[in-house]
């Protein structure tokens, strides 16, 4: 029964917190909010907006099974093979292996996806830029969340630097 | 008591272990492939995490995604449901090295008990009753002379098989030869280990399993047999407590001893101990399943306890709250285990799109069922849509429950067909109203149409 | 036993009614208003009968309608469910002039105990306990001495009041002319009977209820007692067994006391007496119910005697299976009440189509309802749209499963509302965990939020 | 169980008679086959047929509550204003309230509902000529089941013979 009592005092907690911080959260977004989902004892929130860009965790975008799929922008996510924590270089200290504004080539790693102490490579599918990381180093991922985004080379009329 | 458990499993066990953790104020994740997003389980649970494809291989039956999702979510405890993971003794170890609890008996007892061969060998140590036969992995000689050793018909089986696959019967000795060479190709195939022994078969058997329960301080209770004799292709479809037309002293007898052989084995958790009855009312030790079971409903409903909560309490170093006298056993429990098949093409999984789901409710009427309106059932998962368990104070009151809840149900929708019929049928056959029916129950009602 | 029962009822109740009848082997006709045409009784009826419009008046309250479908389905048995005409003693005497058992008890002893003021009477010659004022049908100038002498506050109750219906409160001696008034206006137009008494009224109570069921052998046994404080509006939420914080003596004199006036009554069928508790433990009587009640699933999971059941066996003259002390009781019951109600709103019904409905489920969880997708909620009935009643072996885990099974449950749909939220916010309420509330505490709640 | 194992017997033999006589019912009625549903022990039949004529117990046409309204094609149907048995006629023998070709007034009598002795009249509610007597003499009916079919004065152009 202490165990409920403390859920309630929480839960009332979190409402308040909630409440106050609607609009904000509202705003914050890149469309209306749609949804705020709490769940109490050591707490997750999960705040969804309408229609957002794909980022990961949509479930229409998570419903393409597999990565490397052209968006309707011209831009193509690339999606966590596996869930795990999300390295964006070899070692701590060393540098990212990609950066926004690189190319990437077919098969070039992009992160590292760690589970159970092993390193599994992250591979680039096509060739593009990358126009936005999503995924933060060290972030804890789920399958087919997205980590970065390529912009496509046909898409954007090849006017990709050549750096 | 653990603060977040992940719950490594889907469909209807996902919803019950769910269920009762949060009874228990423990937090609930719910690691789930893509094709299980929007199940009732990840609705329902605190937080959800996808752990990989359709494919259980890369999802479910995947360690080192399982491990990362509770490490990613905070979770000190994993309940593995059934299949699957459950009965791996390497994942048991995995997650023992990464300091998660497995909620189920240690990997050591897993490995032991988990395995066919080495299980016979323990049975044999712990003095239970075991078929005739070669518990030893042999060669096609060596399993050849068994067979001639214990008599025709024999049955050669998988070391690392379960579930009723990886297992051949053999009724003439000219077909073992390649029977033999047959189910050790399968076994590799299947469980990628080859390991195949030789056992005596039982025609006209009935199937009856022990449940027990032991905390980690030596304390072992059992809660009453259950029979599952209605099988198709070796899985159950029906089962009940108490196992009808068995003597009541038979049954005390294989309580007594699986609970000194589960103490013999240092096991810790619920499990079943599974035996043959044959009809002369003679046990044979077949197998042990460490994990909680299917059926397990039908003995919470005679029973009043809760398997899972004990699971976790046991699980969580608690000491069982209760001794062998003070379970209690009041009237019968019936439960119908309703599949996603077509009884009149070999009980052939069907694919399809649940439309229509209605399912039975009432007076002691318990059903655990993810299904719901949109449900895709796919062959990626077992074809198990919903169990409907009832309970009554007699049998005969708990078969006419049970036939009037599958009456009630109404599933339908595009490819789909279940067996609801079937049971129906089965539960108004003779030899099952008078408890007269053996293990091969539904191959005769498939070989002489009712009329 | 009866061949064809004809089901006068609808909702929840004549499915549950209808779920019996089917195990039985005893065929069902359901009776129906147009708006439930499309019910799932009607759905699972071996046949069902249009009776008449929306209206109760001309439906389910209309003798005639239902006495006729009876005669042409060639039912030789009607059960009432619970409103409507289930304690009409002069519906009871038209079906038994027309040859048909109503299954409840006989006519004449719904004439006696039906009546309010005529039940007191009887309970003071059967030596129940009551509550001091005076059980004549009275006048304004001998209510207001009756009032006087047993000291205020007072109630006013109509003669043929019930349901919480056709009774005030009177605190103050100079608001009492007026009140008796009003009550006497309002007996009238609701019940056609201006007769009303006046009770001591007990603002700290509990209220409590003992089963009973009796054969038309002068067998009579108790199932035990619920509590039903839990109310709003004088209209139960939340019911549970056996009632908590009450000695066990006390229920047991409880239990042995109602047996006793049962009988006294010659009462045969399944009925329930009703009493208050004082915050001194004292019991007073306050009425009795011929007929099922909306609450008996609580009785049904600690006894394991389906009601329904027993209740068709009487009335078809068979005798009690079971004594007294064969009536066992296990563990602890609660049924929470899901009215289409808006509680920021004095529990307003809201009428409205419910588009999502998903029920809980799970191990000791019994849903109760006629709800699904579709449903229209209309104000021609009773709010109710579902009871979910748990199990457990204590009352902690009782509460924590009930409120479980509310978490799960969703209800939605354009213009309705729910006391889902509410009934969450009853059991995890500090005086009703501890068991300390009375009849009062839903109007505390009201008053003082939470917080 | 005896019950039980008579009821499958039933059962099946119920079965046999379906599937015999499917096909021959599926003639029989105005429209294909919709459902044919039997309940055993003492026996119902209920055989449907996609969009029959309004026959009372259609759910769509009764959906229209209250008696008199206008069909389609300009006829309106009579129905049972309470569940009951049918009579045509004041009494056994005596000439029927009205016949095929009758016109009637509103506020005529045409029919008898008996329901617990009590002999309920059942009125027109409009003018108009009784095209089809639907429900039989002393058959039981349930409300608003159809009784009779009117055809209305002002859709057939004022035709009616004037007996």
């Amino acid at each position: 029964m202490t165990a409920d009592t403390r859920h309630a005092d929480e839960g009332e907690q979190v409402l308040a917190w909630v409440v106050r911080h609607a609009a904000q959260l509202g705003q914050a977004g890149p469309a209306p909010l749609r949804r705020i989902r709490v769940s109490t004892a050591t707490l997750a929130v999960d705040v969804e907006w309408s229609q957002a860009r794909p980022a990961g965790r949509d479930p229409a975008e998570a419903g393409q099974e597999g990565a490397g799929e052209a968006g309707a922008e011209g831009v193509v996510a690339v999606t966590a093979p596996m869930v795990g924590t999300f390295y964006r270089s070899r070692e701590p200290g060393a540098p990212p292996f990609v950066q926004v504004g690189d190319v990437v080539e077919p098969g070039q790693q992009v992160g590292i996806i760690e589970a159970m102490k092993l390193m599994n490579p992250v591979l680039a599918e096509c060739h593009g830029l990358v126009s936005e990381i999503v995924a933060a180093d060290g972030a804890p991922v789920q399958y087919e969340d997205t980590l970065l985004f390529l912009g496509l080379d046909d898409a954007s009329g090849g006017v990709f630097p050549r750096l | 008591m653990f603060t977040t458990v992940l719950i490594a499993n889907r469909g209807e066990i996902a919803l019950r272990v769910l269920r009762t953790c949060r009874e228990m104020g423990v937090r609930t994740v719910v690691a789930h492939s893509t094709a299980d997003r929007d199940s009732a389980a990840v609705r329902l649970a605190d937080e959800s995490i996808q752990i990989g494809p359709a494919a259980p291989k890369h999802s479910y039956l995947n360690p080192a995604a399982i491990v990362a999702a509770a490490v990613q979510s905070g979770a000190d405890a994993i309940h593995p449901g059934y299949g699957f993971l459950s009965e791996s003794a390497e994942f048991a170890e995995i997650c023992e090295a990464h300091g998660l609890t497995l909620i189920g008996p240690p990997s050591a007892v897993i490995a032991r008990l988990g395995d066919k061969v080495s299980a016979r060998e323990f049975a044999l140590s712990a003095k239970l009753p075991v078929l005739p036969g070669g518990s030893e992995p042999m060669g096609p000689v060596e399993g050849a002379r068994t067979a001639h050793a214990v008599g025709y018909p024999v049955v050669i089986k998988a070391a690392a098989g379960g579930g009723g696959r990886g297992m051949r019967v053999v009724h003439d000795p000219g077909d073992f030869a390649r029977a033999f060479a047959t189910t050790r190709r399968e076994a590799l195939t299947l469980f990628g280990d080859p390991r195949v022994y030789v056992e005596k078969y039982l025609d006209a058997a009935r199937h009856v399993e022990v449940q027990v329960l032991a905390d980690g301080h030596g304390n072992v209770v059992h809660l009453g047999a259950r029979d599952c004799s209605v099988q198709r292709r070796r899985q159950k479809l029906i089962e009940e407590t108490p196992p009808p037309n068995v003597p009541a002293a038979t049954l005390e007898h294989l309580g007594e001893l699986t609970v000194r052989a589960a103490r013999a084995a240092g096991y810790v958790g619920a499990g079943t101990f599974e035996y043959v009855l044959d009809e002369h009312g003679a046990c044979h030790f077949i197998e042990v399943n460490c994990r909680l079971q299917v059926e397990h409903p039908v003995t919470e409903m005679v029973t009043g306890i809760d398997l899972v909560r004990e699971q976790l309490l046991v699980a969580a170093g608690q000491r069982l709250g209760f001794r062998q006298e003070d379970v209690t056993f009041s009237g019968v429990s019936v439960e119908c285990r309703v599949n996603a098949e077509d009884p009149a093409r070999g009980f052939l999984p069907t694919p399809g799109v649940i439309e229509t789901f209605v399912p039975p409710g009432g007076p002691f009427t318990r059903v655990d069922t993810h299904g719901a309106p949109g449900l895709r059932v796919t062959a990626d998962y077992d074809p198990l849509i919903a169990k409907v368990a009832v309970w009554a104070p007699s049998r005969a009151q708990a078969l006419a429950r049970a036939h009037r809840a599958l009456e009630e149900f109404t599933i339908s929708g595009p490819g789909v067909h279940t067996d609801l019929a079937f049971l129906r049928e089965v539960l108004a056959h003779p030899l099952f109203r008078y408890a007269k029916h053996t293990t091969s129950l539904v191959e005769q009602m498939m070989s002489t149409p009712m009329t």
